[in-house]
């Protein structure tokens, strides 16, 4: 009986698992989204993915790449890095021209090495610094690394706000630790003395022995590198604590989910925003009206990189003229595309060898309950 | 100058004020049916609990076979060849009858990684079906112990205490719930065990009937103190062992 | 000093929510002998409840607080013991451990699906301004949370010895049989108990989501650290998860601020081993009445 | 006979799987049979033994990162394999200590609070375990004749592992060890009486069944290539605990059941997208509402209302009056 029913399973497995393969069609383009729509990452994975399919409805409306039209099917990755090196390998299998995600850092890290064995160009919404580290010729980013934003911070700090003593609080997971290896090998190399190196966990609510340690600290200025969420928590609880210095931040800081999440306690709080929903330009204005729309939600960052991501895909594949996936990484690899040419692209992005990219990016400060842009840093 | 079988030597246990076992000493020969009887709260509970090392006395000693057991666990016990039965029923429910029995055999064989490469039934099938057949629950070998009846699982208590062949079976009320026709079996099925293999038996019970026709010795506590010893019509005449259950 | 006195008072507003979370806890482990491993999203879903009624329905604050704290009873009290408790006591043990379980991830997917997985604001019953005390700077919200806290443990314990209700469900939860012979309809007793549990839950979800935020995954700490509370103070008294809550509280930002960040969430964890394993009875617990 | 023929197709099954699959099925029948292999060490501690653990997942990690360093480091898997699985044996045993003082709710939580420190400590000691970012690009065994580094062959190789794993508790559960570990399950007092030392059994209970989490960690490493703390938390152990309990703890083939379940239906659910947690977490509570002995026991209880009950008068014989 028991065996039986053992039979029954891998038969079921079987039947369940027979492939479904569609019949090639020689006038389409698979690009599938793989990414986190459920799970821990649901909110980041969930914005790529529509800010990509917005991108790929208007292409497909203004006839394609090539004349061909895209297909982008979502493979949902439960922000399992296991689970998306399964789907990135079968995304590969399904004749995946080029792939958009993951957004985790810990999924990239692993699912990266399946599509640069098979060739396949990947673009990325991670920020982790070693992705582009691993001599990768298939991975390109589509929002610059930690590596490549706290540096930016570094002269506001040392140069705007001349600090000699400073203080880092992050989230103690792949995500916070890219940063915060970035900010102390930084901060030593320009000479500001990192007063409180303090770590919090993923989720945590009560930051009160966070600031009361940087408090005690005498740290003239703090580079927060939280999550959302947390970012917040720590923004009410250091106003709560009178916390009166500078207090910085990568990206999410100064964003409208914590402005609203921290009520009054986020004003005053900067961040350096590599690519802001609330950027000053005409073009992000435009996507983010566009994805409200739509969706009938507000988007992060993660939109607009899943939208640009495909639109590098478009144009980088029209400059080699013909559908050839190691061409196309190849083409990427040094090129800068100009934003009033490839208007897809929102901003000038250019690309290095290592699929890192590069674009101006802003200062922003929340006043008056609003992110406001205080200073644009030039591309690096 | 035969050594006891069990050799229990002013054993005392209290419980904060209440001194429930105060200093009681006796001796069991080999072949005896000893019945240890008593009113309630007269501390037999507590002696038993002390004798099979569920409970550490206040002082005293106790040796079964002229070695101390002070101390031991109760799985050392069982090696030293003491079987017991218990009040509630004690079988393992979701294994078979077979399966109970075997158990009750196959940790007194060769040591604990031998028995990981012993063939399944550590060559016990036969023996333990003929203990089966015994307390007359051959039909019933392969069902699972906790199907059967109350009485047919006190059966399977009883032949799982013998499985290992003891020397000594302390018999923890064996006649408790058990119906009539089933009790007479059961009363049957013991002594002809003691007539067999000698297996020397302490009985604590409060069945009267049954502890006077099974017993070749009974000794009466009351208050934790030994206070009648003798055969059982003694013992049934005493006016001490009267008054007590009487009068307390 | 003023550091010192700074994490301790933040840790007693913090633990004195822990607490709440641990006496339900208690009490529903005492009657019916069910872990509830769902305990944590019994704290963080009501607070979604308030918010439903506050912006799906645009009811004023003080009946969406109402109607989060009706529905909680009615939802993971009542629902809760009568859907998945009572079918399953017989089975008993693993089971029902899996099933307190999956309702966790249920409850968390719910929350998630239809409200958001975003973390939500939530309005502060409290003024926001702060207060000095010896150097440190204390939030009225948190003193207010602490004695909230107190207040509702203090009449928990006066009803429960003080009224023949409360009487009749201590009697339940120390010996059911006895109390059935007695003539307390036990099975009502239980259910008040599961019912209290969830205003308890209720109470603690409104207190802690101004400062934590409404999240759907806000459950995974809480539960952990309500039962940590509830053994570490001792598992059979008010008292004593109280006190743990308040303990955990503490400890975790003393560890923090003056030991490690990185292991601050290790101190719990191994207090919760060195008690279960050395003093079962919990730190202000008596023995009796546990039963492993 | 027929037992022997229903073994043979189920493992002709298992030999066909993979072929004409593309390497995401092949991927997912692998991590079936790994966590399948952790499943069976879970269920001889749970099921068999009775002892509640919910840290299998912090051996599958302990097991998983010891591989990873030894064959980063060179070592052939085959080395490390046994040494990683002898880790988890040791530090089982030691698990195993707690289950001497405290049953049920308590060990569980002693074992959920291991494992969340084991948690930490992978997170936090960077310098061996690569911390957050966890480590990488483990090389896959290579046997000569075998090389693993493509999917089929490192289907098979897998499918060797769990055959051999899943024979080897077949022996262990059919000795009489098997017989000790239910004795302790359904009655440590009295087999205790018997002679079972039971301190003894359930440690080897605690340390076997770790053993197993830690060989399916020695192939997790290899298959994923990728191993980081968040894969082996809590929620993890979680999952293997329901792998366990939704196949029916203590039968022998539950946890492959209950492995395929936990693994094959979010892909059967996929469709609901972010509803299958819900409806999966659903399922479970009704199972265990409507039948608490798992999904084998749901299968053993159909089959029993469509037999007539044997009317067994001689199972009342000396009934309590």
């Amino acid at each position: 009986m028991k065996r039986r029913q053992l039979f029954a399973v891998a038969a079921a497995g079987l039947l369940l698992a027979g492939p479904f393969r569609p019949a090639q069609a020689e006038d389409v383009v698979k690009i599938p989204c793989v990414c986190e729509l459920s799970g821990a990452g649901a909110v980041s994975g969930t914005n790529y993915r529509d800010g990509a399919h917005i991108a790929v409805d208007e292409i497909n409306a203004a006839g394609g790449i090539l004349g061909r039209k895209i297909v982008m099917a979502d493979m949902d990755t439960q922000t399992d890095p296991q689970i998306s090196r399964a789907l990135v390998q079968k995304a590969i299998d399904d004749g995946a021209y080029a792939i958009m995600g993951t957004v985790y850092s810990g999924s990239t890290i692993v699912n990266m090495m399946v599509a640069q064995q098979a060739g396949v160009p990947q673009f990325t919404g991670s920020e982790a610094p070693n992705i582009t580290a691993k001599g990768n010729p298939y991975i390109f980013r589509t929002s610059s690394g930690a590596q490549k934003g706290v540096p930016a911070l570094t002269a506001y700090f040392k140069d705007q706000l001349k600090v000699g003593k400073i203080a880092i609080a992050w989230v103690n997971n792949d995500f916070g630790k890219g940063g915060h290896d970035v900010f102390v090998k930084e901060m030593k190399r320009v000479g500001i003395d990192l007063v409180a190196d303090v770590p919090s966990e993923q989720g945590q609510a009560d930051f009160s022995a966070d600031v009361a340690k940087i408090r005690q600290s005498g740290a003239q200025a703090v580079f927060v590198y939280l999550n959302e969420e947390e970012d917040a928590r720590f923004l009410k609880e250091a106003k709560k604590q009178g916390l009166a210095v500078p207090l910085v931040g990568e990206v999410t800081l100064t964003g409208q989910k914590v402005i609203d999440l921290a009520g009054g306690a986020a004003e005053g709080a900067y961040a350096h925003v590599g690519l802001a929903t609330s950027a000053p330009v005409p073009a992000i204005e435009a996507f983010v009206a566009k994805f409200k729309k739509r969706y009938g939600r507000d988007t992060d960052h993660n939109g607009i990189k899943g939208y640009i991501g495909v639109y590098a895909i478009k144009y980088a594949t029209e400059m080699v003229g013909k559908f050839d996936r190691k061409a196309l990484a190849e083409k990427l690899h040094g090129l800068t595309l100009d934003a009033s040419k490839y208007p897809g692209m929102l901003l000038t992005t250019s690309w290095d060898k290592t699929g890192e990219l590069s674009r101006e990016s802003f200062m922003t400060e929340v006043k008056g309950g609003k992110q406001v842009v205080i200073g644009t840093v030039p591309a690096n | 100058m035969t050594v006891p079988v069990l050799a229990v030597r002013d054993i005392a246990k209290g419980f904060g004020a209440i001194r429930a076992v105060d200093g009681v000493s006796f001796e069991v020969r080999p072949g005896e049916i000893l019945g240890l009887i008593g009113p309630n709260g007269s501390g037999k509970s507590t002696l038993f609990n002390c004798i099979l090392g569920q409970l550490t006395p206040d002082r005293g000693s106790v040796e079964v076979n002229g070695r101390s057991v002070s101390g031991r666990r109760p799985f050392e016990l069982s090696r030293l060849g003491v079987g017991r039965t218990f009040q509630q029923l004690s079988v393992f429910p979701k294994m078979s009858v077979l399966d109970n029995v075997i158990l009750a055999g196959q940790e007194h064989r060769g040591s604990l990684l031998g028995r990981l490469f012993a063939a399944p039934d550590a060559g016990l099938t036969a023996e333990a079906e003929r203990l089966i057949a015994f307390f007359r629950l051959g039909h019933l070998r392969d069902e699972m112990a906790g199907a059967l009846s109350y009485g047919q699982q006190k059966l399977v208590d009883a032949a799982m205490a013998f499985m290992a062949g003891p020397s000594l079976v302390l018999l923890d009320e064996p006649a408790g719930g058990v119906n009539l026709t089933m009790l007479a079996g059961l009363k049957e099925r013991l002594i002809a065990y003691n007539r067999e293999h000698g297996t020397t038996f302490v009985v604590i019970e409060h069945n009267m009937e049954f502890v006077m026709s099974l017993c070749t010795r009974i000794i009466v506590l009351a208050e934790g103190r030994i206070i009648a010893e003798g055969p059982p019509e003694a013992v049934r005449a005493d006016p001490r062992v009267i008054d007590a259950y009487l009068g307390g | 000093m003023a550091e010192f006195l700074q994490v301790l008072f933040s840790g007693l507003a913090t633990g004195s929510i822990y607490a709440l979370a641990a006496i339900g806890f208690s009490l529903v482990w005492q009657a019916a002998q069910v872990v509830n491993f769902a305990q944590g999203e019994f704290v963080m879903l009501p607070a979604f409840f308030v918010l439903v009624a506050l912006h799906w329905f645009g009811w004023p604050l003080w009946a969406a607080l109402a109607f989060g704290l009706a529905v909680a009873v009615a939802v993971l009290g009542l629902l809760f013991k009568r859907l998945i408790v009572e079918p399953m006591l017989p089975a008993g043990g693993l089971p029902l451990i899996i099933a307190t379980m999956a309702l966790s991830i249920l409850l968390k997917e719910g929350t998630k699906q239809f409200y958001g997985a975003e973390a939500q604001p939530f309005p502060s019953l409290f003024p926001q301004s702060t207060v000095r005390l010896g150097g440190a700077v204390v939030a009225w919200q948190d003193i207010l949370n602490l004695a909230v806290s107190l207040a509702v443990v203090v009449a928990l314990t006066l009803f429960l010895n003080r009224s023949r209700i409360g009487r009749m469900m201590q009697a339940t939860a120390q010996n059911p049989a006895v109390a059935e012979i007695l003539g307390v309809n036990t099975k009502r007793m239980v259910l008040y108990t599961f019912l209290i549990n969830a205003a308890l839950a209720a109470v603690a979800s409104v207190l802690i989501s101004p400062v934590y935020l409404a999240k759907f995954s806000n459950g995974e700490t809480l539960g952990l650290v309500a039962f940590i509370a509830a053994i570490v103070g001792g598992f059979n008294q008010i008292r004593g998860a109280l006190a743990g809550g308040l303990l955990i509280g503490v400890l975790d930002n003393l560890t923090a601020t003056y030991v490690t960040t990185e292991y601050r969430a290790a101190l719990p964890l191994v207090m919760l081993i060195v008690i279960i394993l050395w003093r079962p009875q919990g730190l202000f617990g008596t023995a009796e009445g546990r039963q492993v | 006979m027929k037992r022997l023929l229903l073994l043979g197709l189920g493992l002709v099954a298992l030999l066909v799987a993979p072929l004409g699959q593309g390497t995401y099925v092949t991927y997912l029948l692998c991590s079936w049979l790994t966590f399948g292999i952790a499943a069976m060490g879970l269920n001889l501690t749970l099921g068999y033994a009775g002892q509640i653990s919910l840290a299998q997942a912090s051996f599958m990690g302990i097991g998983a990162y010891v591989t990873a360093l030894l064959t980063l480091a060179g070592w052939p898997w085959l080395a490390a394999m046994p040494l990683a699985v002898a880790a988890c044996f040791l530090v089982g045993l030691a698990l195993g200590f707690p289950a001497l003082r405290v049953q049920g709710h308590f060990l569980a939580f002693v074992t959920l609070a291991f494992n969340t420190l084991f948690f930490l400590v992978a997170r936090n000691e960077d310098g061996l375990t690569g911390g957050p970012y966890g480590l990488s690009g483990m090389p896959r065994p290579d046997f000569g004749l075998l090389d693993t580094a493509q999917q089929p062959a490192f289907y098979y190789f897998t499918l060797a592992v769990f055959l051999a794993a899943a024979v080897l508790l077949w022996g262990i559960v059919r000795s009489p060890w098997g017989r000790a570990f239910k004795g302790l399950r359904e009655n440590p007092i009295r087999a205790e009486s018997l002679g079972l030392d039971t301190r003894r059994i359930t440690l080897m209970a605690f340390a076997i069944g770790s053993a197993y989490g830690g060989l399916a960690g020695a192939l997790f490493s290899p298959l994923v290539q990728y191993v980081e703390p968040g894969s082996f938390a809590f929620a993890q152990s979680l999952r293997i605990l329901l792998m366990v309990v939704v196949g029916g703890a203590g039968f022998f083939f539950a946890p492959m059941l209950g492995a395929a379940m936990v693994i094959l239906l979010p892909e059967v659910l996929r469709f609901t997208e972010g509803y299958y947690l819900m409806i999966y977490a659903g399922a479970v509570i009704v199972l265990m509402v409507v039948c608490p002995e798992g999904l084998i026991g749901l299968g053993g209880r159909l089959r029993d209302r469509f037999q007539a009950p044997r009317p067994r008068g001689d199972l009342q014989e000396g009934a309590r009056p």
